[in-house]
């Protein structure tokens, strides 16, 4: 399915890039047109996030040639890929956390006058800006204050704003939530009407399929294809992608196991902390798997900090085992066995520095304590065991963990607190920027966790995903518990419905 | 607005904590509480002041000067043997000395990104060069007795009693004024931000990372060369063990003033602040009077002790965790209404 | 930041090797030894010998600065354990003597740990409070002269031997084994490079991170404490004005010199005796060479750069970086 | 009415300095006298703050000992505007501020030197005589003096000649340190015939040095420094140490005289009150000198 261009805005040709020794990208070629979105697809660790550094010049590119509208370009780093008009969306929030969102919108081009910036007028675009982009925020306020979600729209926003031709997403998506997602498309429409070329990577086919009018695949550093969206139907998709089937696991549920039956793991009483999260009753289940859903700052992350005592809840009751139990710091938590996987990955989660073994094993010898030592050998084990149970790429069990790309970090993470053992494990976006093969094995391995007796507790933004292994889902608005789907209830329409607007709101968050 | 006042909170607790200091001591001492103590506060301290400027850029940035307390010196020595014995006019040799200092921050900036090299280790380096070169340029003291110096330090603006609103403070104030305006309300000022807060994000922003950080170094050692220059006119002499150890000094005075040595938090105004409480530390013991030597270092350990624990007091009854969100927070639920007993 | 895979050291013991050669050649009898009173004597011994208390400052300040702090009190902190050790020298046995000045470190120790991991302050101004009143309590001891002693016991410290090896080069040793088997023989270590990597990652994964910045602000003081008394039992006394006066910044360049980041995380404490050494072996040749004092610091700083700059990671494109210096491109 | 009087030391760096603050409080109390000292720790905008302070406290005389010879004109004009009488003690200023002040106790640091090497010259003879020397603090004026004055002392004396000059900083341990290389350096002491270093301090410490590598300081090498301390008496008694030139640490007594004599009769003393120089050897009953200056504050 070769493609004619006759006038491509941007083409790349034989990119190349080695890291050591390890081939990251090995000849690949890349067109995008003018006004087209382009969807740039490929498993974690196949190159997607390489080959977009290699574009804008922040690694520098072994080999190939760049043409911008005919003429050859070679940025040397973003602030020349910028000026060429290439605007990029880096797959971590870039941005400065210390500075205002205004500021970080405005970074480099604020509005100025005699040489002073103008903080009132910077103010007024950034919120303009921002609008568009459906958020009303206090634009004075420092990033850091935001959700990840907020940080990523005003990254999206920063760079559609600077887009003068070519716009690069990378996964802008990952922590935005449905509306949010709809959002973003309306606008990367209209920069499409206005003949600007896009560039998009993104782990959810939907979304592909919804907005994109070509595909470029990538596969181990290769190119596996380029195609227009109608001549690669999904399945066909998936197996470019993959090399392989897709093991069709994903569909079907098993049957729902009546919640009461299991023995409790943990019970919360209004629980809760003023400011973060109204009080709230929640009961974990051996075996059962609780979904939190809501819309982005409802206040998921802060009822699971709370649970895992990574924040101190300031009113309510913890039981675990029937015994009550004051759950003051993640160590406290940590002792009754419990697990947490942050949602943020980069500040929370990984530890850059530290190699993917020291990473997997880091909880574990926590819990072991210092004078517990793991035997390397025992390390070895269980990092060789999880990076095959995870498919952990590349296999290196030595290589610094900020080396892997996106989804292979997050897939560390969760071998972290698989390594522990937990009774309750608790993960926050744990799919988060996992590619179609890893995310359907992720969903396995939470159910059979769930069928080994663990109790699990998950926040997640993808309605479609958490239907698939919730036992039961609370929905949250507003930093409350507003609503409990238990057994044949929990679907999606009746998700949607309490996000928006549950009718028995009060009543239903203490079922 | 009340988020903007949460993140002055750090120098508005410096201030505070100077205000209560200056309370106390002009309490304890009846001649404290003078124009002429504030005036002495100002000259004394104003070469520490200028640097102390410098020094914020370079610490939000991320950064760390070590080379200024040497490049004072460099700069007294180089000024005295400029005009006493090569015969350069004085506002010459001013203008010289800065391109000197420019030319050496320059190169600091230059190594510490072009080679990856840790910033405190360079300006160590920087500060062993600098001092170095003056013992090479001199190992006496020279005094200056240029007509210009003997015009400028009996210059100043009086306040009768005494007290004299001299030419270094002056320099040093406005110092202080222009490093505000830099910092707080230009794109490079902004940039500085940046760098501290994430060098790596600051890059993939398109923002001219190289050469912000040469331009940062280049600042801290032009103001570390004014510095000098308002020392040497302060002494009216260049001698090459002057100001040494200013630059922990002038950390300490930008520490105490909120910035967070991490980098990305800061102001300049804390600084100055920051440079005042020390001055009123040393004002406070020399008042006294009867400290022994160790005494005296004990008290000025004890007294930075004493302010700094008080600011994080204040810092820790004024910083409620407030975490945002992009909507509106609920009212208070109906369950904290009804009174939940508290685990 | 710049992620970089695991370091060797190649660099730093490549330093090292290069400034022992220079010392050669400004010293031809650089690297004779002999035995003197049954001690080994010569130059390099003084290299170890000398370089005993940076090297043992430098075994703290590598952990302290892998959490990503920093400790400016070390020097006081010797100042006060010598002093203390020097004044009850002759009235008191050796045990005695020890406990009383370890014990003192362990304290500073303690009141850094204190206000870093419980009050949250900054560590620079922390350890500042520290290095400034240490200073003033040294001198409150000795009230300001220097103490001598003549007990021999607490003199083998300094002046002694064993098996031919001056004493400070031993405890040395034996404290950077000390370190090494507590560091890397359990699990601190990670726990440590991972605290100092990722404080928040870290103490999600329920690491005790305030214990462990205590624990190392702590040791950071013992060590110097040793320090403190192994330069206090060289010159038969104790000087409170000058003891360990500077010696932070050897010791935090030593630990630099060694690969260790500023901003924490991985650290390596052999390279950071190397690097302590590195330090002396430039002194003692800066020594042997005969040129003018007025040029130490001038020599001190090239040598520093140039240590510096061979393990950047951006020599191999020094060519390219030198053109940009000169403007001739931009990066 | 009882004076009083501020006093700017320059710190506590030496056990000489720490005996003089010892000898002028006691001076002081003797004299009912008010005493306030500030320690600049070694800097000069510390003195200069210090003695602003004192002008603003109003006292009635300001000691100060410069740390540097130059720029204190301003700050002793603000001084003298305020009426203050100033007295330098222990260093000298630079020759253009003399009005500024009232009087100077002070002893030569040259002629100090000087001392020591005509000590050194008559000694040896005619022998030949390599000498190292032990400076202090690069850039402190008394270290430049007493290499000068030494330098003075030797010439023409093609004999006696200076083969190796490295600073130790007025420390022990560093003139511990610095001997031991100069000994490696020079044959293994063997062509070393005296050292002379700039303090008592740094001497003890070279002696030591000499003891390890197993020379015999006072005969196989001879010495020579400066200061008078209590612990260069005792190696001198122990025949480790030959000669040292005091520099007593009482020079506030005589300031405090002339402050006196000033205020109550106008006594206007004359410019400079020098001390002497006293060279003290082994024939001297250092013994005996040790127990006199033991208990001084050293
Ligand atoms: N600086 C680096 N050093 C060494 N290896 C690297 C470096 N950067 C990336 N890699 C490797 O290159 C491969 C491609 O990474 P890349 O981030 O491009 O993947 P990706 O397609 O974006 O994956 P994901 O969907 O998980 O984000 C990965 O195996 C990664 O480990
Ligand atoms: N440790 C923390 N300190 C300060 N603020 C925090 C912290 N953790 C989270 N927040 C902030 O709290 C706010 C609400 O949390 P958050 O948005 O994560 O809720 P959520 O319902 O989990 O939504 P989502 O996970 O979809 O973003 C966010 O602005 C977030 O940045
Ligand atoms: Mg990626
Ligand atoms: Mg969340």
């Amino acid at each position: 399915m070769p493609l004619t261009d006759d006038a491509p805005l941007l083409s790349l040709a034989g990119f190349s890039k080695s890291f050591a020794g390890f081939v990251a990208l090995d000849r690949v070629d890349f067109t995008l047109r003018a006004g087209e979105i382009h969807a740039l697809l490929g498993e974690n660790g196949a190159g997607k996030s390489t080959l977009i550094k290699t574009m804008t010049g922040v690694v520098t590119r072994d080999a190939g040639t760049m043409r911008l509208q005919g003429a050859e370009i070679a940025p040397r780093s973003a602030e020349e890929a910028v000026k060429a008009g290439i605007a990029t969306v880096y797959q971590e929030v870039n941005l400065a956390p210390n500075l205002s969102v205004a500021q970080n919108l405005f970074l480099g081009r604020q509005p100025t006058w005699f040489g002073l910036v103008r903080e009132r007028e910077m103010r007024r675009r950034a919120a303009a800006l921002l609008t568009e982009f459906g958020l009303a925020i206090d634009v004075g306020a420092p990033l850091e204050s935001y959700s990840v979600a907020i940080q990523h729209i005003v990254a999206i926003a920063r760079a559609v704003d600077q887009s003068a031709r070519v716009l690069i997403l990378d996964e802008p998506t990952a922590s935005l939530d449905a509306h949010e997602v709809e959002v973003l498309f309306a606008v990367l429409r209209q920069l499409k009407a206005r003949g600007i070329g896009i560039v998009f990577v993104t782990h959810f086919l939907d979304q592909v399929y919804a907005v994109c009018d070509r595909i470029t695949v990538l596969r181990n550093g290769r190119l596996a294809g380029t195609a227009p969206i109608a001549d690669l139907p999904r399945l066909d998709l998936v197996r470019l992608m993959l090399g392989r089937e897709l093991s069709e696991a994903t569909a079907k549920r098993p049957p729902h196991v009546e919640g009461a039956a299991r023995a409790a793991v943990a019970t919360f009483a209004a629980f809760g902390k003023e400011g973060q999260v109204a009080p709230f009753d929640l009961t974990l289940r051996a075996g059962h798997v609780v979904g939190l859903a809501g819309l982005l700052g409802s206040g998921r992350t802060e009822t699971v900090r709370l649970v895992f005592g990574a924040e101190k809840a300031d009113c309510g009751t913890a039981e675990v085992d029937g015994r009550r139990v004051a759950i003051g710091s993640p160590r406290e938590a940590m002792r009754l066995r419990f697990g947490y996987c942050p949602e943020e990955r980069k500040t929370e989660g990984i530890v850059a520095d530290l190699t993917v073994r020291e990473n997997i094993v880091l909880a574990l010898q926590a819990q072991r304590g210092a004078l517990a030592p793991l035997p390397r050998r025992e390390q070895d084990e269980i990092a060789a065991r999880f990076i095959r149970l995870l498919d952990i790429r590349p296999p290196d069990p030595e290589r610094p963990i900020g080396l892997l790309s996106g989804g292979n970090q997050q897939k560390a993470l969760l071998a972290r607190w698989l390594a522990t053992s937990p009774r309750l494990l608790i993960l926050d976006e744990p799919t988060r920027g996992i590619d179609v093969g890893a995310h359907a094995e992720i969903i396995a391995l939470i159910r059979s966790l769930c069928a080994e007796g663990m109790a699990l507790l998950v926040v997640s933004s993808e309605l479609e995903e958490i239907v698939t292994y919730a036992d039961e889902v609370i929905v949250l608005r507003d930093r409350a518990h507003v609503a409990r789907l238990t057994g044949n209830a929990v679907d999606v329409p009746a998700i949607l419905a309490a996000i928006a607007d549950a009718p028995a709101a009060p009543a239903a968050a203490h079922a | 607005m009340i988020r903007s006042l949460a993140r002055l909170m750090p120098v508005l607790a410096t201030t505070a904590v100077f205000l209560a200091g200056f309370l106390v001591c002009s309490l304890v001492y009846p001649n404290f509480a003078s124009m002429r103590v504030v005036m002495n506060l100002m000259t004394d301290n104003a070469f520490l002041g200028i640097v102390a400027v410098g020094m914020t850029f370079v610490i939000i940035s991320g950064g760390i000067d070590l080379s200024v307390g040497s490049v004072i010196g460099f700069t007294t020595v180089f000024l005295a043997l400029a005009i006493e014995r090569w015969g350069v006019p004085p506002l010459l040799a001013f203008v010289l000395i800065l391109v000197i200092c420019a030319g050496f921050g320059a190169c600091m900036g230059a190594v510490i990104q072009y080679f990856e090299l840790p910033a405190f280790i360079v300006t160590l380096a920087g500060m062993f060069l600098a001092r170095g070169v003056s013992f090479l340029l001199s190992t006496e003291s020279i005094p200056i007795n240029a007509e210009l110096y003997a015009h400028l330090s009996d210059h100043a603006i009086r306040f009768g009693s005494g007290a004299r609103l001299t030419v270094p403070a002056i320099i040093m104030l406005a110092v202080v004024i222009g490093g505000m305006v830099l910092l707080h309300l230009t794109r490079f000022g902004a940039n500085v931000y940046a760098l501290g807060g994430s060098r790596a994000a600051t890059a993939l922003m398109g923002i001219n990372v190289p050469r912000t950080t040469v331009l940062i170094y280049t600042l801290s050692s032009v103001l570390a060369g004014l510095s000098g220059i308002v020392f040497s006119l302060y002494t009216s002499s260049g001698y090459s063990l002057s100001a040494v150890g200013v630059e922990l000094d002038a950390i300490a005075a930008v520490v105490i003033g909120g910035t967070l040595l991490s980098g990305g938090y800061g102001f300049v105004f804390g600084s100055f602040v920051g440079v005042l409480i020390q001055g009123l530390i040393q004002t406070y013991i020399s008042f006294d009077g009867s400290l022994s030597s160790w005494w005296a270092k004990i008290a000025t350990g004890l007294l930075l002790f004493a302010f700094i624990a008080f600011q994080q007091i204040t810092l820790h009854l004024a910083r409620r965790p407030a975490r945002r969100s992009g909507r509106p927070s609920p009212p208070p639920p109906a369950a904290i209404a009804q009174g939940v007993v508290r685990p | 930041m710049g992620l970089r895979l695991p370091r060797v050291g190649t660099a730093q013991i490549g330093a090292l090797a290069l400034i022992l050669a220079a010392n050669w050649v400004v010293s031809p009898q650089f690297f004779d030894i002999r035995l003197q009173d049954g001690r080994l004597f010569g130059s390099l011994i003084d290299v170890l010998n000398r370089g005993a208390p940076v090297a043992l400052l430098s075994l703290g300040m590598v952990l302290v600065i892998a959490m990503r702090g920093i400790d400016l009190s070390v020097g006081a902190v010797m100042a006060i354990s010598g002093a203390i050790a020097a004044s009850l020298a002759d009235s008191h046995s050796l045990p005695v003597v020890l406990a009383a000045a370890l014990g003192a470190g362990l304290l500073c120790g303690l009141w850094n740990g204190f206000l870093v991991a419980v009050l949250g302050i900054q560590p620079i101004v922390a350890t500042l409070i520290l290095m400034v009143a240490g200073r003033g309590i040294a001198q409150l001891i000795t009230e300001g002269r220097i103490v001598t002693f003549t007990s021999p016991d607490l003199a083998f410290l300094g002046g002694g031997s064993v098996l031919g090896v001056p004493t400070p080069i031993v405890l040395a040793l034996a404290m950077l084994a000390l370190t090494l088997a507590v560091v890397r023989g359990t699990a601190l270590g990670l726990m440590i490079e991972a605290s100092g990597g990722n404080p928040r990652a870290s103490a999600l994964a329920g690491i005790g991170t305030k214990l462990i910045t205590l624990a190392v602000y702590v040791w950071s003081g013992l060590c110097a404490a040793l320090a403190g008394i192994v330069a206090a039992a060289d010159i038969l006394g104790a000087d409170a004005n000058n003891a360990g006066l500077w010696l932070e910044l050897d010791a935090i360049l030593a630990v630099v010199i060694g690969g260790t980041s500023l901003f924490g995380g991985r650290f390596s404490i052999i390279l950071a005796v190397v690097g302590a050494l590195i330090i002396q072996a430039m002194n003692t040749g800066i020594l042997l060479s005969g040129l003018p004092p007025e040029t130490n610091l001038v020599v001190k700083a090239v040598v520093v750069l140039a240590v510096l700059l061979a393990q950047s990671p951006r020599l191999g494109t020094h060519l390219a970086g030198l053109g940009v210096l000169l403007g001739l491109r931009k990066a | 009415a009882e004076l009083t009087v501020g006093f700017s030391q320059i710190g506590s760096e030496s056990g000489w300095r720490a005996a003089e603050t010892t000898v002028s409080k006691a001076e002081a109390k003797k004299r009912n006298i008010n005493f306030k000292i500030a320690d600049a720790q070694q800097k000069q905008e510390n003195q200069i703050k210090a003695i602003r302070s004192f002008i603003a406290q109003g006292v009635d005389a300001i000691f100060l000992a410069p740390v540097v010879s130059t720029g204190w004109d301003s700050v002793l004009k603000e001084a003298k505007e305020a009426k203050i009488p100033v007295v330098l003690l222990d260093r000298d200023i630079d020759p253009a501020g003399k009005e500024l002040y009232l009087t100077a106790v002070t002893s030569d640091s040259v002629h100090e030197g000087k001392v020591a090497g005509e000590w050194l010259v008559k000694t040896v003879g005619t022998k030949p005589c390599n000498v190292v020397e032990l400076q202090g603090t690069v850039g402190a004026s008394v270290a430049t003096n007493r290499k000068k004055g030494f330098e003075d002392g030797i010439a023409g004396h093609a004999n006696v000649k200076i083969v190796r000059s490295q600073t130790g900083d007025f420390t022990r341990a560093k003139g511990k340190e610095v001997m031991e290389s100069f000994i490696k350096a020079e044959g293994g002491g063997k062509n070393i015939c005296a050292v002379y270093a700039h303090n008592d301090d740094m001497m003890v410490g070279a002696i030591q040095a000499m003891k390890e590598a197993g020379l015999k300081p006072g005969t196989d090498v001879l010495t020579v420094s400066i200061d008078a301390v209590p612990d260069i008496f005792k190696a001198m008694a122990a025949g480790e140490a030959n000669a040292t030139v005091e520099l007593t640490p009482n020079m506030a007594g005589p300031a405090f005289d002339a402050v006196i004599a000033y205020k109550d009769k106008g006594t206007v003393p004359p410019k400079w009150i020098q001390t002497e120089s006293k060279l003290y050897t082994q024939a001297d009953n250092p013994k005996a000198v040790y127990e006199a200056k033991k208990d001084l504050g050293y």
